[in-house]
């Protein structure tokens, strides 16, 4: 089928008005968009990668042909309900702040016997694939829905993780001189049409973990924080960040902390 | 095997509302993976039955979303009804699951 | 960046450093982190973390570096600009269009420098509405300016190093870093100054 | 509709075959032929109409579309439809500038309601056009939907 590219075809827009003076919440286009978002997440495709991640946790599974119904996430070993809202949190077993995702990769080693290089090898969904890990994270993700994020922050560590992912957020380097807050650092801008939330803000940098982890309609995949902050840095033009390393729990940390306070609504659903 | 629907199923007075999520690739056969296209894969009929009676029958093109999304309403339901929903792709794949009508809120 | 760069940016990393306090210190555990967990991807090469000077100054005073610093950095980097071969500052403003909606480049899933994201950030022809609002508008650039020879090399100037008027403009320094061709710069300065591009219509 | 009449069968014995048939009769679309591969294949509404079996349709006001103005992203647009149309026994989908506009026909002459919610495709802006079979005769209706993201590529 023929496929207007995403950078092209704005002729809708072009017949109605956009009075960029205005916030983005108030102009018709995004108006529509939140409309009809409010239809697409009644029932979010996300929803069929819990069903598959709950079974990934509960059945046994890896070399060890165990199942991670004994993987500590914070709230003591098995307890996944309200996890996903209180990570990333500090793991004395590591001795590292773990997100979700760096934790449930964790267990998957340590308790289903799985290798870090396998799991890191390829771990992000494509049309045809979609990675354990994604679908636990979902499923984990979805048992703190309606619940207020309340990242620790009691830990020393866990204080200067976020305090380390602040200065990655502020980082500017690479070819395009670019950090996280070239984008996510003011106020009411937007890249294309596309709204850009300043994650510096408590009432703005919710948007950077609601919704994930989220079915994304281009491509119908699912899609973790993981990924999106790793793609964030292809976008930024710098090298690649290691899948679960401590630099994406970090902005991880920063972005979440800085939310604190705010209702995760679960898994949703993105453009 | 493909991977389970899920399929929620709600009375509205004697009307069930029944939502399903399907897992399934849709594939339009437009899609390149690499320099080769992806043959075209997709979902051609769905039916669902009450309590075993057919109620609902579609058929359907590439053109529907990944991971398809429907609704209908099924008349004359009540709770602890069984409501089943099976979809049969153009390669002869088949799925079939099942849910009870439960009381709406 | 380009491979002449790399002693300028060791020297930037080397800065940063002694700027360090401590094993505490948030600023060296974030660059432990980094220098660890990043990794060279396709052409996104690990060099691309080290700051350069200006990167290392911006990112030091929160963007906002003392008024004789910016003033010393912007005028370095203006006296590095590489002027066209030619002479000439204007191309074709019909390739400058594609340029500028091109959003691809320099990213390591891409082979090298492509387009100049420019619609990302600015409005620039009327006819394009999907345009982001990081940078000013630019319509009507040359007829609000002028459409003289100070006010065409003034447009490459900031093409191919903003930072040579504004020490740490958020815009990327696309001649600078090597993402567009004078060719492509020349095209880009033609869609803001030709008198019959639709920026100035 | 081999398993259909097998589960009738088992549910209600010969009344319910009798009645399994005379529902079929009520359904034309579906009657004709299972899966119409010449319609899902025609490359426009009009063509696609034709091997449905749909050579007249009337413009109704019974027929809602509930479809955003402007989609997000053209590989997701949600559609509602509901007829107020007596008797209605099919509701047939057409996205007219998609390359194969006819993306399927549902049918509710056995138990549904006349409503169905789906997510298509769409490459680009596009009318969505409705038919609605009742009492063997069609009624039709369109809403535009603009798109700026095309959905096609996968």
């Amino acid at each position: 089928m023929r496929h207007a590219l995403v950078l092209g075809v704005v002729a809708a827009m072009a017949a109605a008005p956009w009075p960029h003076a205005l916030a983005q919440t108030e102009d018709p286009v995004s108006a529509e968009f939140d409309k009809f978002r409010e239809v697409l997440e009644k029932d979010n495709p996300a929803e069929l990668w819990e069903v598959k991640g709950e079974q990934l946790w509960r059945t046994p599974g890896g070399p060890k042909k165990a199942s991670l119904e004994k993987c500590d996430l914070g709230l003591g070993p098995g307890v996944v309900k309200g996890a996903y809202a209180q990570m990333p949190r500090y793991f004395a077993d590591v001795d590292r702040v773990m997100d979700a995702e760096a934790r449930i990769v964790h267990c998957m080693i340590t308790l289903q016997g799985f290798t870090y290089a396998e799991l890191a090898k390829a771990p992000f969904s494509s049309a045809t694939r979609t990675p354990d890990p994604v679908s636990i994270v979902t499923y984990v993700a979805a048992q703190s829905a309606g619940m207020k994020f309340a990242a620790p922050q009691g830990h020393p560590k866990e204080k200067a993780t976020y305090a380390a992912g602040k200065e990655i957020f502020f980082y500017r380097a690479g070819t395009f001189d670019f950090s996280c807050a070239s984008c996510h650092g003011v106020d009411d801008k937007r890249i294309r049409t596309q709204p850009l939330p300043n994650f510096t803000k408590p009432e703005q940098a919710i948007r950077a973990v609601l919704g994930w982890p989220g079915y994304r309609m281009t491509g119908g995949v699912m899609h973790s924080l993981q990924w999106r902050l790793t793609d964030c840095f292809r976008q930024q033009r710098f090298p690649k960040p290691d899948y679960t390393s401590e630099t994406l729990s970090a902005l991880m940390t920063y972005v979440t902390v800085n939310a604190n306070g705010q209702v995760y609504k679960g898994p949703g659903i993105k453009r | 095997m493909a991977d389970p629907m899920k399929i929620r199923a709600t009375l509205q007075g004697d009307v069930a509302d029944v939502r399903v999520l399907m897992a399934h690739p849709m594939e339009t056969g437009q899609r390149k993976q690499g320099d080769k296209l992806v043959p075209l894969h997709f979902i051609q009929t769905i039916s669902a039955q009450l309590n075993g009676r057919t109620v609902f029958n579609a058929d359907i093109s590439q053109a529907i979303s990944r991971n398809p999304v429907f609704a209908f309403k099924v008349k004359g339901a009540k709770a602890g009804d069984k409501i089943s929903v099976t979809w049969t792709d153009n390669k002869g794949e088949k799925r079939s699951d099942e849910t009870e009508v439960r009381a709406g809120s | 960046m380009k491979i002449s760069n790399f002693a300028v940016l060791a020297a930037g990393a080397a800065l940063l450093a002694s700027c360090a306090t401590g094993p505490q210190d948030p600023r060296s555990e974030a660059l432990r982190m980094m220098q660890r967990d990043f990794k060279t991807q396709g052409i996104a090469s690990i060099d691309r973390l080290k700051q350069d000077e200006l990167q290392a100054a911006c990112d030091k005073y929160g963007d906002n570096p003392p008024k004789e610093i910016a003033t010393k950095l912007q005028n370095a980097q203006y006296a590095a600009i590489k002027w066209p071969a030619d002479g000439k500052f204007l191309g074709d403003w019909k390739a400058g269009e594609k340029v500028a909606q091109n959003g691809r480049g320099m990213a390591w899933n891409d082979k090298g420098g492509v387009g100049g994201s420019c619609y990302n950030c600015h409005q620039i022809a009327p006819a394009t509405t999907s345009f982001g609002t990081i940078g000013p508008s630019l319509k009507q650039f040359a007829k609000l300016r002028g459409y003289g020879p100070d006010i065409q090399r003034y447009a490459y100037a900031k093409i191919y190093n903003s930072k040579s008027y504004s020490a740490c403009s958020q815009m990327p320094r696309f001649g600078h870093a090597g993402a567009l061709t004078q060719k492509q710069m020349q095209d880009l300065t033609a869609l803001l100054m030709d008198p019959a591009s639709p920026v100035n219509r | 509709m081999q398993q259909t009449r097998r589960s009738v069968i088992k549910a209600g014995g010969a009344l319910g075959l009798l009645a399994a048939f005379g529902t079929a009769l009520l359904s034309p679309v579906r009657a004709l032929a299972a899966w119409n591969k010449g319609a899902f294949e025609a490359k426009s509404t009009l063509d696609a109409m034709r091997a449905l079996g749909v050579n007249n349709t009337e413009e109704s006001k019974e027929i809602q579309i509930r479809a955003p103005d402007i989609a997000e992203n053209g590989a997701v647009v949600p559609i509602d439809i509901t007829s107020s149309i007596a008797g209605t026994s099919a509701i047939l989908v057409f996205i007219e500038k998609n390359p194969f506009p006819y993306v399927g026909s549902f049918d509710v002459s056995q138990g549904a309601v006349p409503f169905v919610h789906l997510r298509v495709k769409m490459g680009e802006t596009s009318p969505v056009r409705v038919v609605v079979t009742a009492g063997g005769k069609h009624y039709t209706s369109a809403k535009e939907v603009k798109v700026t993201i095309g959905g096609c590529g996968g």
